[in-house]
């Protein structure tokens, strides 16, 4: 054994040693933390390579028609890990609560008109059903992504979906205390499965939440329905709050475009990586064209509801577009 | 001639291993390829001759039995124990 | 563990906060005195963690637990240092309640 | 203040079920996701997680949670922890960090599973948590070994233990793939959130602590209870599946999962948490033997909240009160004797002072165990170290992939558990795990253990230097015995002392 050599202590993870920069915090912590994607395995989990969920990630995950040899090589532009997630939402979240409490001791829904506050109760409060799927789909995305740092974005999202749900549950209990007879609190189910104007999301959603194959999943949400969903509903929403002195509702879709421009600046990162495989790009842009028609019909569906509707719906559509003009797709 | 692995219970010792014997060779053999990787290391040596039996067995086989008439199946349990020791019959269930 | 025999060790109903070492697990530890004055209270100081316990039912207070801290406290805060638990738990806003109850 | 209270809204924020209408309800939750056992969505609206938390408050505690952890690392930088160390502690720290800091991501995949597919909005939004909790455990256990990285070569293994074929983490794999990220979300539920969080990982995160915290590493146990603080958080996501599938009359199915769990938990843990607390911890640390952590953790307070619950004790329990003396000290022998296969130094545990401490906690330790131990002890007097080491591979159980062993001496109890199943001969190493096999062989009946790799030609060459290399293990990273031998001095002098 004298002639062989001995492994001396790296400055580093042996994986981030080849490199010369010295790795950040964000890559020590957060790449290549998945291993259920190691060469040469018998099957992503170490059970019967048959096994049902084995199956499941060969098929929906390395079978994806979006290919690249290193999914691992994806970073977060935002750079985000678990610890500075917590402290800057704990920042943005104490200046939500603060703009909660100014308000209401301003008697801020007092203010409002009876006639906004139905709109509210139509369509926004129900919109905590919708919301919940983004949750759910975000959360479908981030097991079955093909590299640990594109599934702490898509964590990460999931929870962002969960605090904006949030709001929406405390505005729904806030607004019930002063407009009782609007149905808040009690009729969202009912908006939300049978009011036409929510069908459109519905549907996107719903079948968003089936498409299981992971890179699809990435389009239809990410660059498909939570564009939909921030432009024609909460911007919207925040634009048309602010003209009917709800400054509430205007500052809070404010504050949560702030997680929604985050999610678009990973998800143009992960874009911009896999055309860097041939073919890619035509596959994105036929799921593109897939889902779009069922967004941009849910964005008419929910605008058509609006006095604004539809300069508000084209508005909201062409906003969607400049987002995906600008992945260079 | 062909090598067939055995899993070799040996007496008193803690853990089951991997022996590697060959088609051709006795029980005797075989006893003696196992106690290379116990006697010694984790058990005591004692003077006496060591006896394979299938696992459960009351009796042993042959001494001069071959490994390829034994009708053992690869990897199968066998317990090598010294013969007429002590507390060398075993409890089936721990 | 007051059974040292292992094989009816789990035959007990006791209940109470596994909190991490620190000032507020002493001042859990007086609360629990304060809050449940008809019960006997168990402290088991295993320095890393302290674990405070009682037959049934362990009901701590928000109030108490502050006034035993000399400073201002949220419930909430008590996740910071509670580890473990046993028994079951009920978290409000004003109250920490850890409970024995046979379901089926 | 005018703010409302978190209970005024959190029953709405949970209220977020509804009917699929553009996609069937089986399409939106296949029955292999989310492991209803065939329940309606109605039987689940009853769910009520105990243990409430909103999305404000999470993030306020978990940034304090983490402001007074980081900070205890940089206030304890300088403290030369690595330099002061006992070799057993740093064992202890080895086999932690690898064996559980990337499973604790996978077990965030696990969590996203329940978000996805779990059948009530409450467990969707407790399960939202949990992803986040087991992200930061992942990440905050990698950035604490890391600053070792250049002092020892074996904590690269933090790292790099999950990408490889060693044997102890292909049996860390087998065990947490089988009940995290291979289940639908009600398994999910039953078998890491009730059976493993809300039992097992109290040992490693507490009763370590504990130890931790003698051994004057006050890092390491802050880390590590800290931790324990959010799995005691969303381990509760659980029980109220227990209770739910109890009432629909599932029972014997919820009772199977669990104790499949329960099982293949304490399999893990012998090897991983009792040699470290009964072995690596310097003698003088130890906090409690393993065993009485067990009883405090297991047996007191988690055997007991299955009871509470509705289900029984699982079938084998005698059996298992009966290994929670013993499995844990052939694990030890076997890592220890096999220690080339490891990345971490064992501490043999076995001097003087330490075996009459292991006499005392374990009646019987020197007439069974002691015996393998005294012929270890021998060769190391005379020099003899070739024989303190292996030349073929243990055979190992094909469901908990560890060495099959048990309590040697002249009560000779091992014994193989075989089973022939569809033309294939599996061996187990306990009734037990053969049990779980037979529950449903198809999750398990093609996998290869390691001695199946290296008998179908695997692993080149076919002896332990090939075995060495399949694992990934490179000399500077090899296991070796933590005080290279010094304890057998301690032995030899008190022999002299003896006979003078």
């Amino acid at each position: 054994m004298s002639d062989v050599e001995v492994l001396k202590p790296l400055k580093t993870w042996s994986h981030l040693a080849a490199r010369r920069r010295k790795p950040s915090e964000y890559e020590i912590v957060s790449v290549n933390l998945q291993y259920n994607d190691r060469p040469g395995s018998a099957a992503p989990y170490e059970l019967d390579p048959n096994v049902f969920m084995n199956r499941w990630y060969v098929q929906h995950r390395n079978g994806s028609p979006l290919k690249h040899k290193d999914w691992n090589s994806f970073r977060d532009p935002d750079e985000l890990i678990y610890r500075t997630y917590c402290l800057m939402q704990d920042g943005q979240e104490t200046y939500v609560y603060s703009l909660f409490d100014q308000f209401n001791a301003r008697e801020h829904d007092q203010a409002l008109t009876p006639q906004w506050a139905g709109t509210l109760a139509r369509l926004y409060t129900p919109g905590r059903y919708l919301l919940h799927t983004v949750q759910m789909a975000s959360a479908y995305l981030a097991q079955m992504a093909p590299a640990s740092t594109i599934e702490n974005c898509a964590s990460f999202q999931a929870m962002d979906s969960f605090r904006w749900l949030s709001h929406i549950a405390y505005r729904t209990k806030e607004l019930e205390g002063t407009f009782a007879d609007k149905g808040f609190g009690k009729d969202e189910r009912q908006y939300w499965e049978q009011d036409p104007a929510w069908q459109g999301f519905r549907e996107l959603m719903e079948k968003t939440l089936v498409a299981y194959d992971w890179a699809e999943c990435f389009v239809a949400l990410n660059l498909v329905a939570k564009p939909a969903i921030e432009e024609g509903m909460l911007r919207l929403l925040g634009n048309i709050g602010r003209r009917n002195g709800d400054l509430v509702m205007s500052l809070l879709a404010d504050a949560e475009l702030i997680d929604a421009t985050r999610h678009r600046r990973w998800a143009a990162s992960l874009v911009k990586l896999a055309m860097e495989t041939e073919g890619n790009a035509d596959v994105i842009r036929g799921w593109i064209a897939k889902w779009t028609p069922l967004a941009d019909a849910a964005i008419d569906a929910y605008t058509s509801a609006l006095a604004e509707s539809p300069a508000a719906a084209e508005a909201a559509k062409q906003a969607t577009v400049t987002f995906r003009a600008s992945l260079g797709l | 001639m062909a090598l067939f692995p055995l899993t070799s219970n040996f007496q008193e010792d803690f853990v089951l291993q991997l022996v590697a014997v060959d088609t051709e060779n006795n029980m005797d053999e075989v006893a003696a390829a196992a106690a290379v990787h116990s006697v010694g290391r984790r058990v005591k040596a004692r003077p006496g001759v060591l006896r394979v039996r299938r696992q459960g067995a009351s009796e042993p086989f042959a001494r001069d039995l071959k490994v390829a008439d034994a009708g053992l199946r690869p990897m199968e349990c066998v317990e090598i124990y010294w013969e007429g020791s002590t507390a060398n019959l075993r409890e089936p269930r721990h | 563990m007051s059974s040292k025999d292992i094989s009816t060790a789990h035959l007990n109903n006791r209940v109470g906060p596994v909190l991490r070492q620190g000032a507020l697990a002493k001042a859990v530890a007086e609360a629990a005195e304060v809050d449940n004055p008809e019960r006997v209270i168990a402290i088991d100081d295993k320095v890393a963690y302290v674990r405070i316990s009682t037959d049934g039912e362990m009901i701590l207070r928000r109030t108490t637990i502050e006034e035993m801290l000399g400073q201002p406290f949220q419930m909430r805060d008590l996740e910071v240092e509670l580890s473990s638990f046993s028994g079951r738990i009920d978290n409000a806003e004003e109250y920490i309640r850890f409970y024995f109850e046979k379901t089926f | 203040m005018t703010v409302l209270n978190r209970l005024d809204w959190y029953d709405i924020a949970r209220n977020t079920n509804w009917t699929p209408k553009y996609v069937s309800d089986q399409e939106l939750f296949p029955e292999e996701l989310t492991c209803a056992f065939g329940l309606a969505a109605e039987a689940f609206e009853e769910y009520d997680e105990p243990y409430k938390t909103t999305y404000p408050e999470y993030v306020k505690i978990q940034r304090e949670k983490d402001a007074g952890a980081y900070s205890v690392k940089a206030a304890l930088e300088r403290s030369k922890i690595y330099e002061t160390a006992s070799p057993g502690w740093l064992a202890v720290l080895k086999s932690h960090f690898g064996a559980i800091a990337r499973g604790e991501y996978s077990a965030s995949s696990a969590e996203c599973r329940m978000v996805r597919f779990g059948r009530a909005p409450g467990m969707r939004n407790m399960a939202t948590f949990g992803m986040m909790d087991e992200i930061r455990h992942s990440q905050i256990q990698l950035f604490f070994p890391h600053q070792y990285v250049s002092k020892d070569r074996q904590f690269d293994w933090a790292f790099k233990a999950y990408d490889t074929n060693e044997w102890a983490m292909l049996a860390a794999r087998h065990f947490f793939d089988d009940m995290m990220v291979t289940r639908g979300a009600v398994g999910v539920g039953l078998m890491l959130t009730f059976a493993f969080e809300t039992g097992f990982t109290n040992m490693q995160f507490l009763g370590l602590a504990a130890d931790a915290a003698e051994a004057g590493d006050w890092s390491f146990s802050s880390l590590i209870s800290s931790i324990q603080t959010d799995e005691s958080r969303h381990a509760q996501i659980g029980g109220p599946l227990v209770q739910i599938l109890v009432k629909n009359g599932k029972k014997a199915e919820a009772q199977r999962l669990i104790d499949i769990s329960i099982w293949r938990a304490w399999k893990l843990f012998s090897i991983l948490t009792g040699p470290a607390m009964d072995y690596y911890t310097p003698l003088e640390h130890r906090k409690q033997s393993f065993k009485e952590f067990m009883q405090e953790w297991i047996v007191g307070q988690f055997e007991r909240s299955l009871l509470e619950l509705g289900l029984d004790k699982p079938w084998y329990w005698d059996n298992f009160l009966k290994e929670i003396d013993e499995q844990h000290h052939g694990m030890h022998l076997g890592v220890w004797f096999w220690r080339p296969t490891v990345w971490w130094n064992p501490a043999a545990g076995v001097s003087p002072a330490e075996r009459q401490w292991l006499e005392e906690k374990y009646p019987g330790w020197n007439e069974t165990w002691g015996h393998c131990w005294d012929v270890i002890t021998e060769n190391a007097l005379e020099g003899n170290m070739a024989k303190t080491l292996p030349e073929t591979l243990p055979v190992v159980c094909n469901m908990c992939q560890l060495p099959i062993n048990y309590t040697p001496g002249p009560k000779w109890t091992m014994r193989d558990f075989p089973l022939t199943y569809a033309g294939r001969d599996y061996h187990f190493c306990s009734e037990g795990c053969r049990w779980v096999f037979e529950q449903e062989p198809g999750r398990y009946k093609d996998h290869q253990s390691l001695v199946d790799r290296f008998l179908d030609g695997q692993i080149q060459p076919p002896d332990l230097g090939g075995a060495l290399k399949y694992m990934s293990l490179a000399p500077g990273e090899m296991g070796d015995d933590a005080l290279k031998f010094a304890w057998v001095e301690e032995v030899r002098a008190e022999r002299l002392k003896k006979a003078s």
